[in-house]
């Protein structure tokens, strides 16, 4: 379903997004996918506002899957308290990694701005910038807001849409919100690079919605956190 | 390819080193103050009778960074407690380390009493203009027009007031016995200079000294190498002027 | 001499070392007093800038070593909280006399017993602490200087629980030095700025109070919990008087249990058969004795009687869940109560 | 002696307080127990200042009571504020200094006394002894302490302005004296001066 990754090419995305957007959940799936194939994949926790409710407590789970992920593990942050607010100094250097790179942005005013954090981000020609919106989060509910929020984000270069309510999602929601989406994105002129659903509702909806390829997802995030 | 040695990076001897390496970010200024302190400790010969007291925020990480006896406390209470131990042990020599919202924010009160009263204690604030350990907030030091997590438009003053200025608030409070100054992380002898002063104020039972250390947080500020020293230099600088404000031994270092 | 005298006196005896205070009525004369005396005992003592920083430069005071002591009210207990909890969460022997006064917010200065809650259970905590409610002004001497031992002892924050009228009223007492009456003082030691030369004699001693794991802290507070647990049989006090044969028992703490008293001498002169029952420790609370005292006399009726709307009340509740006895209430929230009050109160129960 | 209760008022700077400390002292020194308590914080708001003092053989029960065997009102506001303490075994007494209205006085007493007690002060002796007056005439209503205990309550707490001027002990002594037969005429009189 995507455009197959020639030998020697690797992935090295960086999703974003607003706060509970699904950036995580689609990092990881995104990860494992490659790893599915065969590639080395490295995942990076670079969310700094939140990062004890985020990819730490999964990490033993995954790397028992096979990723390498890079993340404070909470015992590393014995004896800090508060929510622990720092960089896993490996997440600077994560882009002269071999293999797969997959970096989990997270939330906050600076968007993609928190590549700076990441050498070699800012000249990389292969580091691909997403931003996953859900049509369902209240920041990101409307067209005007969709436009503002991308814009803000600074470098996109691609949309993820993952419209969805949780438990309560229908295939009206996606449909109607990823309509919506797509709509700016033809205006801003940035490519919907795939739409995601929760793989619950594998069945209900096409594996492609309107050109756009549909990646079923499986959730990690223990919906307890949020 | 041999395997190349590992490189073993001089330590001063009071870091206390199973707690190494540390846990601040990359390119976060806070290593530089501790190592600073951790020189001037070994110089001064005081490490037995150092106490070392951590805020809550990224100071708290290090709160067993020394092979001193130390102590956490509550968010912004780093102050009182140092002066509850310096009464009660005149011998030991208090080490309160803070950031700016714990010194000038929750905990300003005490900040401000304890200079009054010139209490014999040292007190280092790291200015890094943001709350960092919670994610980036807006502290008393953000810039005018910066942006954190709650002031994601850039911090207004009309709503929203100006930076503190702490040395120059402390300086005007303080008898002359006191030691206030400013230092930057991105001069470093000055900085040790600064900090031996401020502890040296302590040893010889001078009164109250005060060091705030204009200082690095790239996470937070989201900022490269080269743009996390832009900001320092270019803007936290010419905004909190560096220098002594209030000493004891002699002129000012300006 | 007043009952705030008596507690200044009492640290005095107790060996206590420095005193950090604010200004809030009623408590205001045990500064008064120990300002007074300090310089001439070589005693310390710093008025800081308000109750936050009072507790927590005791908190300081007693890791370096010394037998600090506070003392606060009402609104100043409230922000002493932060503070104790500190204390809980360390095992500060730190020492604080409560001199309750009427509440919500600034309330009254007078009186009353409505810190039971805050004192007892107040802050992010467990209510790891023991608090010892007074009655006479020879209790707040005694339990003052018990309290210092029992906190250096334990390393549990312990509190002595009076109130505005016991701060303020004037009784004889004795006043003795603990060695005379054969107690001993336990010494107090540091925590931090211990003797030794670090990484040749001994390692440095690095005190934490916060913990990032979840299970870090469970197995922390479940251990200060076990031990908590563990010395509250030796720790319990309590009083009963005419409980044997006791129809309805009177259940009240500190200055209301003297009226208490004097209802039962007055009610069995008339031939009615009543008791009383006062936990002298709020925590930990006397639970069992106050369970043996129901079964005994098999009561019929338990009177709680409090200046305060139902904080007694509520810790005996769940303290002797499974009790079946009925309970009725006295609650006079900010005022003073008399015999008079408790007899009119039962004499409407039979 | 069985226990006493007496409720002393009147405005601050009567030195009310000071009455009912001394008392107690001399009760104390005198063996017996005995609980006073003032009605603090409102003096310093402008309010009336009570002072509540219990002397007994035995052990005082509350600190605080709500009828009283003898209430002394030095003044106006303090006749109304002191009528809940008087019931039909109190004997409540007050200055006939000022008109108090009708309605304030309590609703039961066993006696009503009035006494010249300010008159008395500011004429024969001296304004600053009043408060000495009253307490010579809880002496003569209750009998709580002797005379003589009283003296040496007096003379314990001020007895270092009497070194300096002689004369004022004398005078205090006086007052007290006189303050005591006051007391004692007056549980012979109706309420009237």
């Amino acid at each position: 379903m995507f455009a197959p990754i020639l030998e020697g090419e690797r992935v090295l995305e960086a999703y974003v997004g607003e706060y509970a957007s699904g950036k995580s959940e689609i990092s990881i799936n995104r990860a494992l996918e490659l790893l599915g194939q065969g590639r080395t994949v490295t995942l990076v926790d670079l969310d700094t506002v939140e990062p004890f409710y985020t990819l730490r407590s999964l990490k033993p789970q995954l790397e028992g899957m096979g990723l390498q992920l890079i993340s404070f593990s909470r015992e590393d942050a014995f004896g800090l308290g508060e929510t622990g607010a720092m960089l896993n100094p490996q997440a600077r250097w994560a882009l002269r990694r071999s293999g797969d790179i997959i970096l989990d942005i997270g939330y906050g005013v600076y968007g993609a701005r928190t590549l700076n954090l990441v050498e070699g981000a800012n000249e990389s020609k292969e580091l691909k910038v997403l931003a996953v919106i859900n049509y369902s989060r209240p920041l990101t509910g409307n067209r005007e807001r969709i436009r503002e929020y991308i814009l803000d984000l600074g470098r996109v270069d691609a949309i993820v849409a993952n419209t969805h309510l949780g438990d309560e999602t229908t295939i009206d929601i996606i449909e109607d919100g990823n309509a919506e989406i797509m709509h700016v994105a033809r205006e801003l002129n940035i490519p919907v690079d795939f739409i995601t659903v929760d793989e619950k509702l594998q069945g209900s909806i096409g594996v492609e919605v309107s050109g756009i390829p549909v990646k079923f997802i499986h959730r990690f995030m223990p919906a307890a956190m949020w | 390819m041999a395997m190349l040695e590992p490189v073993h990076p001089l330590t001063p001897k009071s870091w206390y080193l199973p707690s190494k390496p540390h846990k601040f970010c990359p390119g976060c200024g806070h290593g530089i103050v501790l190592k600073a302190l951790g020189e001037n400790i070994d110089e001064l010969g005081i490490q037995d009778k150092t106490i070392f007291g951590c805020d809550i925020g990224c100071s708290l990480l290090a709160w067993n960074f020394f092979a001193c006896d130390s102590t956490q406390t509550h968010h912004g209470r780093t102050t009182p407690v140092m002066v509850g131990i310096k009464r009660s042990r005149p011998e030991l020599i208090t080490v309160g380390y803070m950031g700016d919202g714990g010194g000038y924010s929750i905990g300003s009160q005490h900040l401000l009493n304890a200079a009054v009263r010139n209490e014999k204690v040292t007190l280092i604030l790291v200015n890094n203009t943001n709350y960092g350990m919670t994610g980036g907030q807006m502290a008393p030091t953000t810039l005018p027009g910066q942006k954190t997590e709650t002031s994601p438009y850039g911090r207004d003053p009309e709503q929203t007031g100006y930076p503190t200025k702490g040395p120059e608030f402390i300086a005007q409070l303080t008898p002359d016995s006191a030691y206030v100054a400013r230092a930057t992380v991105s001069k470093y002898n000055q900085l040790k200079r600064f900090i031996r002063n401020a502890l040296r104020n302590q040893i010889e039972g001078n009164g109250f000294s005060f060091v705030e250390v204009l200082s690095t947080c790239p996470t937070n500020w989201r900022t490269n190498a080269q743009q996390t020293w832009r900001f320092l230099e270019d803007e936290m600088e010419p905004y909190f002027p560096v220098g002594e404000l209030k000493s004891p031994f002699g002129k000012g270092d300006k | 001499m007043t009952g705030n005298e008596t507690a200044a006196w009492a640290a005095l005896a107790a060996g206590a070392e420095v005193m950090f205070g604010y200004p809030i009525t009623p408590q205001n004369e045990i500064m008064h007093y120990w300002t007074r005396m300090a310089p001439k005992y070589d005693r310390g003592f710093l008025q800081t800038e308000d109750e936050i920083s009072a507790g927590f430069t005791v908190c300081g005071s007693v890791q370096s070593g010394k037998k600090a002591f506070t003392a606060t009210a009402g609104p100043g207990n409230v922000l002493m909280q932060e503070p104790f909890g500190m204390a809980e969460g360390m095992r500060l022997p730190l020492l604080a006399i409560i001199q309750q006064r009427g509440g919500p917010s600034s309330g009254t200065v007078v009186y009353s017993q409505q810190e039971v809650t805050l004192t007892t259970f107040g802050g992010n905590g467990e209510g790891h602490r023991i608090v010892y409610s007074t009655a006479t002004h020879q209790e707040i001497y005694d339990y003052i200087i018990k309290g210092f031992n029992t906190a250096w002892t334990y390393r549990f924050p312990t509190f002595i629980l009076g109130d505005g009228y016991q701060a303020k009223m004037r009784e004889p007492l004795e006043l003795y030095s603990p060695e005379d009456k054969g107690i001993k003082m336990v010494e107090p030691y540091p925590l931090i700025g211990l003797p030794g030369h670090i990484g040749e004699d001994r390692e440095p001693k690095h005190l934490c109070n916060i913990y990032s794991l979840e299970e870090e802290l469970y197995e922390v507070v479940m251990k200060i919990s076990a031990e908590y647990e563990a010395i509250s049989p030796e720790l319990t006090e309590y009083q009963e008087r005419e409980c044997d044969d006791a129809e309805i028992i009177i259940v009240s703490h500190g200055v209301v249990s003297r009226a208490a008293d004097d209802a039962v001498t007055a009610l069995r002169a008339q031939g009615l058969k009543v008791g009383c029952f006062r936990p002298i420790t709020l925590r930990p609370f006397p639970a069992q004795e106050l369970k043996n005292c129901i079964q005994k006399s098999g009561a019929k009726k338990l009177l709680i009687a409090e200046s305060a709307y139902g904080q007694l009340f509520r810790l005996v509740r769940q303290e002797i869940y499974g009790e079946t006895v009925p309970m009725e209430t006295l609650f006079m929230p900010g005022v003073g109560i008399i015999d008079y009050d408790i007899m009119s109160k039962i004499k409407s129960m039979l | 002696m069985s226990l006493i209760k007496i409720a002393l008022a009147g405005e601050g700077g009567q030195g009310v307080q000071s009455v009912a400390e001394i008392i107690a002292e001399a009760a104390y020194e005198a063996g017996k127990q005995t609980i006073y308590i003032p009605n603090f914080g409102l003096e310093q708001r402008g309010g009336v200042s009570i002072a509540f003092i219990q002397v007994s053989d035995r052990r005082i029960g509350a600190p605080k009571f709500n009828k009283a065997d003898v209430v002394i009102a030095l003044s106006e506001r303090a006749v109304g504020r002191t009528a809940e303490y008087s019931d039909k075994n109190t004997l409540f007494v007050y200055d006939c200094g000022f008109a108090v209205p009708p309605e304030d006085f309590p609703k039961e007493a066993k006696k009503i006394i009035a006494i010249p007690a300010i008159d008395t002060a500011n004429n024969e002796l001296h304004p600053r002894v009043f408060n000495i007056i009253i307490m010579g005439a809880v002496i003569g209503l209750t009998n709580v302490v002797t005379f003589e205990a009283a003296k040496a309550a007096l003379e314990h707490k001020l007895g270092y302005k009497f070194e300096k001027d002689p004369k004022l002990r004398e005078l205090n002594f006086k007052a007290m004296e006189i303050g005591k037969k006051l007391g004692e005429e007056s549980l012979s009189k109706e309420g009237v001066c």
